[in-house]
């Protein structure tokens, strides 16, 4: 399949639940999705299409945060970057690393990192942080704050 | 009184002679590596660093058993090196025969096991493990091999081995050869060397049994080892090239033959990965045990 | 009547002392005492602790006359007894109901005993049988001096040896002892099976190799091939088990076939070594069971999965058991070692032409057994402690005076006749009932090798002294950064320590067979016997006169095979 | 000086930790081993397990976490033991100073002895300071 | 019955950095097998929001000591993805150069631990020796050992002078013999193959499920290489081999990097000899409003940066995958069943790198680059003359 084939068979198939589409350059392209069909989405990019998942970058943006799911399609050199923008407040998500094994960590260092709840995650543990780190304090939200009174900022070169 | 020389004699004889092995062992690994490799001194000076380092105790351990362990260990080595030396170097010899050294020389086996055992660490438990397994490996093509020369001395005794041997070694002999090859590698392990340094593997199990030792405790087992690594080697020769000669022109065969059985355990844990523990095992129980019967069998038909 | 009243009349006949049959009934006795104390606290609190204590003196009494017994009829009625007496003792290691075991036992002694009676028969036959019943009864246990050399001798010896074979526990009548060692209390296995029984089995097949058969090479050479699978096998069994009592077991039955062995070399020095090594069995497998046993009773199991670190909790006992396993592994200078040493030099100056065999078989058979005691040493008394282990440690009870005596004594008497070696008892005792020359081609000197790995420790000690021994600290295991108290998993039970040879080429093979019962003689027999039972429960169908007839017909085949 | 100390300083066994590094120090200490700069001439082992450790060479900004451990850790080192902080990082942190999982520079967590500056400190860099260190220890005996 | 778990780290002399994989074992069989990251999170990500685009470039070289090119290479392709522009072709040649000695240093680095966790010191040896020669050339055209300060967005930020071209194409000709008899001891050796032949196998489709990366993937059958698939720098410019083979054990792992090292230093070769002339920056001044992506071909597989940026001069948001990231959780696939002997060299073949995999670095407000190298190397170069001249040796 050629490059155009594939957007134009991926845009036909979910008609429904794209809701943007951004072609930035012959090998990008940024599809925004409603969140509730990432997960049929993902799963059938990765499965039927044969695209590699690369990785999910989430960022904080408030009202939003915002995850970009990115699959790679190699044989025609396309990254397909979906956005997804949940709500910040309430940050919850279907979760893909239960279909797929490749998204099994980058979901559970969302979920500590930007305090994204992945609904159904096999495996929801920490992944990244120490075991003292505080419960609802999320380094990669714009909002972090110190909350180490230890910590010492004064010494570096 | 003689007694009491001989032991000292047995004693600090073998520890020096085994400290200068082990600088050579670090040499020559150091040299096939392109290194420079450690002064004369060092193993020497490590067993003094050690005496002065601090005695750490795993919580928990059984105190009395994790510091006898290398103790028990050290006293079968000097009496296993008191034995060679005694029968190398007094008439008729005394103390013990064949059978005795084999078990003398489990000892420090039995005390690294002992000691991994008594460390209350996973990680030294399972080194220890393997340890064990490990001589349940060896031990097999050990007694046949080192039975060939029994046969072909036709005498247990160790003095008796040695006088048999005077108008002809048994590596002179098809079976002593093979029988040979199969107790240097049986020493290998013995040794705990690559590649069958599995019980201590350093990058698997941290060190293993000795991971909890610091101190004196360590300072013991590293003598104890350095000791080894004289011992084993004079009991090849005992056994094989009809021990040690000191006169005359045999001074140097009998150096010769030293440092070629210690250049030859160097050179085989340097051009080797560490092998698994069922991999060990398989290669002790199969192909060695067939070769050392083979051997023996060639050696009771005067092969 | 008339013989028995005969034989009070006149006990000289039927009863005669040997010096081995003396030493024999001083170890008996002690081991008697031991017993006894030791069963006062380890005992207690049970039901019919009377019957208990009669049973044992009973046991003792049999014994003693089995030794001094110079009559075949009086030994095989004693013999039998003997066999009750363990089915009764076994029974007590359970509140209610005999175990499965008990009657296995019962009917593998028991069938043996009939095999006895058998010997016994052929032995009148081939040597009285002309004199009829009075010389059967007669029929004297000493100086026969029968040779090997028709069918019916050779049959009379295995049958009288079989007898032995079972009370001692060596293949392939071995399969009682295990299940017994795991259903029976522990005093009584001590008492039983590790030490009266081993005596008397050993006992009764040295004097009937030495003075009532003459021994051809052919029969050595199965002696001596029954002594080192017995050897093999049953170590290699030892090493995989998981339950405490049940790896002694396999021991116990892993230590009769060097006796066998010993004995089938039908060399006066591997005799002497066998039964050397008999006593020095004995003393440390009691010390071994009694050790086991007070980790039984304070821990409540004896399953070595939930066991390990127990040294905490009772040092005086971790002390006695390391010294007996460092003994039955036969660890110079310990009385183990002197005995197995001198079973090699019987076995290489009277092995045959294939004492190579034997000699690595037995040599090899020891380093597996220190490497199952090693196993046992770890996940019992070393290694982590487990979640009852720790509770026992905190309970901070101590060990009481009546476990410690019998401990220390046996564990002394373990170091001592190792250290004097064959010297005093071997001299006084076993030489007169061995007779011949005693040829040793090798050398085992063990007073001045105890003086050497003395100055060894010595050595070591004043290295210790001249380091910074005496201000050690205390400090967490190094795992790498982690603790072991957040990770309780991080315990290596010792259970799995030789899956890695279980699963090595044939044996994986093997080991799958001998967890079947392929190996067990009884099992096997129950199997067929089973088999059978579907045929019977076809043929019979509750109607008396199809059992009458079943009944006549067999009464038909069995007179027309007795005639 | 005492033989004992000399004895120490002639055979420094060190163990390697890492506290949240970039992995280059890290490198740089094992190259330290390897034939061109071999530190086996000095006597110098890498040790497996940290009871056997006399010097700690310790690289890293200190992160949450392995700090927590680093703590643990040095009690567990038989005395008399030394600590060499190797790199920037291991010095002040470094580029990572504001980062929300360092909070602490090393030396406020355990006694630094000597600090190797660089990023990466060349192995020359790491010798050097580790037979300074050896220096100061026996001069100041 | 008889399960017991063994640690595997934090602090273990297999692993570099401290990670800790919890072995969960019966006798020496691995039945599971869990790993606890963190012990190396440094918030990256986080700093490289407070750092402007130019300077972000110095932490990202700090994520990974070993990475230190790709990390800035995956870095200035995201950025120049969010214009998007491309880069002057001297400057793509001199990036191919740099990133293709990281490789060999890198594999050469890996062989040599490989041989070291196996107890085979001297591979370890003999690797790293050849190691130090790459460094060598490293050092001649960056001026640094590691930390190669080489990128920018828009260009490289140092030329490569024509009088240093010839010497470091000899001395990478004469790491060829010695690679090549490395390559014998290693491939040929009985040892060898019994412990590493069939031993952690991950076969294609499980490749495929984990999103495997590089040489761990190439190993199993997977023919993806980035620099094949998108190609990027010169990679284009010339004839090479993609490495694949099939059968995705430790041993494949291992032919999969050495043989890739003659292909690197083929390009590498290429490269210096026909480096065209010409600018090697094209200066960036503001970096519009928009996304980036980079992507490249690392060492240990694909490297990835999305950048976001809202026309400041930081990026909002910068995330970084390593390859380790998605190369490490195949140790599920890989380990279980085998023994704690294999599962160390299994959890090493796939060449771990947790100061990558531990990323998320953060970007930094100040803009001062926090610690020259140079200086500090040279100072310590200096010292160590000194003491060296001291102490009398050579």
């Amino acid at each position: 399949m050629t490059r155009e084939e594939v957007l134009l068979d991926f845009t036909s198939r979910f008609h429904e639940d794209i809701l943007d589409l951004y072609d930035k350059s012959h090998s990008r392209v940024y599809i925004t999705v409603r969140p509730e069909s990432m997960v049929r989405i993902g799963t059938y990019l990765f499965r039927n299409l044969g695209a590699r998942f690369n990785i999910a970058s989430g960022t904080d943006m408030p009202p939003n945060i915002e995850i970009l799911y990115h699959f790679i399609v190699e044989d025609i050199n396309l990254l397909i970057s979906l956005r997804v923008l949940i709500d910040r407040e309430h940050p919850v998500m279907d979760s893909l690393g239960k279909d797929i094994e490749a998204l099994n960590w980058i979901e559970r260092e969302m979920s500590e990192l930007l305090g994204i709840t992945f609904t159904g995650h096999p495996d929801p543990r920490r992944l990244l942080l120490a075991d003292n780190w505080p419960e609802g304090v999320y380094p990669l939200r714009q909002d972090y704050e110190e909350w180490d009174e230890k910590a010492d900022r004064t010494r570096g070169v | 009184m003689t007694f009491v020389y001989l032991i000292v004699f047995g004693f600090a004889a073998t520890a020096a002679l085994g400290l200068v092995t082990s600088w050579i062992d670090r040499k020559v690994t150091a040299r096939v590596q392109y290194r420079v490799g450690p002064p004369f001194l060092q193993p020497f000076i490590d067993i003094v660093k050690l005496l002065g380092k601090e005695t750490v105790i795993p919580a928990g351990a059984s105190r009395g058993t994790f510091l006898m362990a290398p103790v028990i260990g050290l006293a079968g080595v000097v009496a296993a090196a008191t034995l060679f030396w005694v029968n190398q170097f007094f008439e008729g010899g005394f103390m013990g025969d064949w059978i005795v050294a084999i078990y003398l020389l489990t000892v420090p086996s039995l005390s690294i096991i002992l000691g991994g055992f008594a460390s209350r660490n996973p990680l030294a438990s399972l080194g220890a493990s393997r340890e064990m397994k490990l001589v349940m490996a060896y031990e097999l093509p050990f007694i046949l091999a080192t039975l060939v020369p029994v046969i072909w001395a036709g005498d247990l005794s160790i003095s008796g081995i040695i006088e048999n041997q005077s108008d002809g070694i048994t590596a002179g002999h098809l079976s002593g050869i093979i029988a040979l090859i199969v107790a240097l590698l049986c020493v290998q392990a013995k040794l705990a060397l690559v590649p069958f340094d599995i019980p201590e593997a350093e990058t698997e199990i941290v060190e293993g049994p000795l991971v909890e030792y610091s101190g004196p405790g360590l300072a013991v087992f590293r003598l104890m080892k350095n000791m080894l690594l004289f011992t084993l080697p004079f009991f090849l020769i005992i056994l094989f090239f009809g021990g040690m000669r000191l006169n005359g022109i045999n001074i140097l065969w009998t150096l010769l033959e030293y440092v070629g059985i210690v250049a030859l355990i160097t050179v085989i844990r340097n051009t080797n990965p560490r092998v698994r523990i069922d991999q060990a095992v398989r290669f002790f129980w199969g192909p060695m045990t067939v070769l050392a019967t083979a051997a023996v069998v060639l050696a009771l038909n005067g092969i | 009547m008339k013989y028995l009243i005969d034989a009070l009349k006149n006990p000289g006949g039927y009863f005669a002392s040997t010096p081995l049959s003396v030493v024999c009934a001083v170890f008996a006795a002690m081991f008697f005492v031991f017993t006894v104390v030791y069963s006062f606290r380890h005992m207690s609190g049970r039901k019919g602790l009377w019957r208990y204590y009669i049973y044992i003196l009973a046991t003792f009494l049999a014994t003693l006359g089995i030794l001094f017994s110079a009559n075949f009829l009086l030994l095989l009625v004693l013999w039998g007894f003997l066999g009750l007496m363990l089915y009764l003792l076994i029974g007590f290691g359970r509140e209610e109901g005999t175990p499965e075991s008990a009657r296995k036992s019962l009917a593998i002694i028991g069938g043996t005993d009939v095999l006895l009676l058998l010997g016994i028969v052929l032995i009148w036959s081939i040597r009285y049988g002309s004199t009829g019943l009075p010389g059967f009864l007669r029929l004297p246990f000493a100086g026969m001096g029968i040779q090997l050399d028709t069918t019916g001798s050779v049959i009379a010896y295995l049958c009288l040896a079989s007898a032995a074979f079972a009370k001692a526990g060596a293949m392939p009548f071995h399969t009682w002892l295990p299940d017994t060692a795991r259903d029976a209390p522990v005093p009584v296995t001590a008492f039983l099976p590790a030490s009266l029984d081993k005596l008397l089995g050993i006992y009764f097949l040295a004097r009937v190799t030495l003075e009532v058969f003459v021994m051809t090479p052919a029969m050595n050479t199965v002696l001596m091939a029954l002594g080192s699978v017995t050897i093999m096998a049953a170590v290699m069994m030892a090493l995989v088990q998981h339950d405490l009592k049940r790896l002694l077991g396999y021991h116990a039955v892993s230590q009769v076939g060097y006796m066998v062995l010993g004995i089938g070399t039908g060399n006066p020095v591997g005799i002497a070594g066998a039964l050397f090594h008999m006593f020095n069995n004995t003393i440390y497998k009691s010390s071994l069971f009694l050790a086991g046993g007070e980790v039984e009773r304070r821990t409540g199991t004896s399953d070595l999965a939930r066991l390990g670190g127990l040294v905490k909790a009772m040092p005086m006992v971790f002390a006695a058991f390391l010294i007996a396993s460092l003994s039955i592994s036969g660890v110079p200078p310990f009385n183990g070692f002197a005995s197995k040493w001198m079973l090699y030099q019987g076995v290489i100056s009277g092995g045959g032409t294939l004492w190579v065999v034997w000699l690595v078989a037995a040599m090899l058979g020891s380093a597996l057994t220190l490497a199952s005691f090693m196993k046992l040493v770890h996940s019992v008394f070393l290694g982590q402690p487990s979640q009852i282990s720790r509770e026992v440690i905190e309970s901070r009870e101590k060990t009481g005076f009546f476990t410690i005596l019998p401990l220390a004594v046996l564990s002394l008497l373990c170091i001592g006749l190792g250290v004097i070696a064959w010297k005093i008892p071997f001299a006084d005792y076993f030489r007169p009932g061995v007779g011949g020359e005693l040829h040793m081609p090798g050398i085992w000197q063990s007073g001045p090798a105890t003086l050497v790995l003395l100055a060894g420790l010595v050595i070591g000690y004043l290295i210790y002294l001249s380091g910074s021994i005496r201000k050690a600290r205390i400090v967490a295991p190094f795992i790498g950064g982690e603790t072991l108290e957040k990770n309780p998993d991080m315990r290596v039970s010792g259970v799995d320590f030789y899956r890695t040879i279980r699963e090595i080429g044939i044996l994986k093979v093997i080991y799958r067979l001998a967890e079947k019962k392929l190996f067990d003689l009884y099992e096997v027999l129950q199997k067929i016997a089973a088999g059978f039972g579907i045929v019977f429960s076809f043929m019979h169908n509750g109607i008396l006169s199809r059992y009458l007839l079943w009944f006549v017909i067999g009464l038909a085949v069995l007179c027309i095979v007795l005639i | 000086m005492s033989l004992k100390l000399k004895a120490l300083l002639k055979s420094p066994w060190v163990f390697h930790l890492s506290t949240g590094s970039c992995n280059n120090c890290d490198i740089e200490t094992l190259d330290c081993l390897t034939p061109r700069f071999d530190i086996e001439r000095f006597g110098m082992l890498l040790a497996g397990s940290i009871k056997h450790a006399d010097v700690l060479l310790v690289t890293g900004s200190g992160n949450r976490m392995s700090v927590e451990r680093l703590k643990a850790l040095w009690e567990q080192v038989p005395k008399p033991c030394l600590v060499v902080a190797i790199g920037t990082c291991a010095a002040s942190r470094g580029i990572f100073k504001d980062s929300y999982n360092c909070p602490q520079p090393l030396d406020q967590i355990i006694p630094v002895d000597v600090y190797i500056p660089g990023c990466p400190p060349k192995p020359e860099a790491i010798i050097a300071g580790v037979v300074k260190l050896i220096e100061r220890v026996g001069g100041s005996q | 019955m008889g399960r017991t778990i063994i640690p595997i780290g934090p602090y273990h002399p297999l692993q570099e950095e401290p990670e800790l994989f919890t072995l969960t074992v019966e006798g020496e069989t691995v039945v599971d097998i869990d790993v606890r990251i963190g012990y190396n999170h440094r918030g990256i990500e986080k700093l490289s929001e407070m750092k402007t685009f130019e300077n972000s470039t110095f932490v990202v070289e700090r994520i990974c000591g070993i990475c230190s090119t790709s990390h800035p290479f995956a870095y200035t392709r995201a950025v120049e993805d969010v214009f998007p522009m491309e880069v002057p072709i001297r400057a793509k040649y001199i990036r191919t150069i740099i990133a293709e000695g990281e490789r060999i240093h890198s594999h050469l680095l890996w062989l040599g631990l490989a041989g070291h966790f196996l107890g085979y010191n001297t591979v370890y040896m003999w690797a790293w020796k050849l190691r130090e020669e790459i460094l060598d050339v490293m050092e001649i055209l960056s001026g640094n050992r590691n930390n190669y300060a080489m990128f920018k967005p828009g260009g490289v930020r140092r030329d490569i002078k024509p009088e240093d071209i010839p010497i470091c194409i000899r001395k990478i000709e004469s790491i060829l013999p010695t690679l090549d008899m490395l390559k014998k001891a290693v491939l040929d050796d009985p040892v060898l193959h019994a412990r590493l032949k069939g031993v952690g196998v991950m076969t294609y489709q499980e490749a495929i499920d984990f999103s495997a990366l590089g040489p761990t993937s190439r190993a199993s059958g997977v023919a993806r290489d980035v620099r094949k698939d998108s190609p990027y720098g010169a990679y284009q410019e010339m004839e090479w081999d993609m490495i694949v083979t099939s059968n995705g054990d430790v041993f494949d792992k291992a032919v999969v990097r050495i043989l890739e090292m003659f292909e690197s230093a083929k390009i590498m070769r290429f490269c210096l000899e026909h480096l065209p002339g010409g600018e090697i920056d094209a200066n960036i001044k503001d970096v519009p409003p928009g996304e980036g992506i980079g992507h490249i071909e690392a060492p240990r597989g694909e490297t990835f940066h999305y950048v976001k940026s809202d026309g400041t001069n930081r990026p909002v948001r910068h995330k970084v995958r390593a390859p380790t990231f998605m190369n490490l959780p195949t140790y599920k696939a890989t380990v279980q069943g085998e023994t704690i002997s294999d599962a160390t060299i299994i959890l090493a073949a796939i060449d771990p790198c947790y100061c990558c995999t531990e990323r998320i670095a953060v970007k930094d407000t100040g803009g001062r680059i926090l610690y020259g190298g140079k200086d500090l190397i040279q100072l310590s170069r200096e010292k160590t003359d000194r003491i060296k001249r001291r102490m009398g040796v050579r």
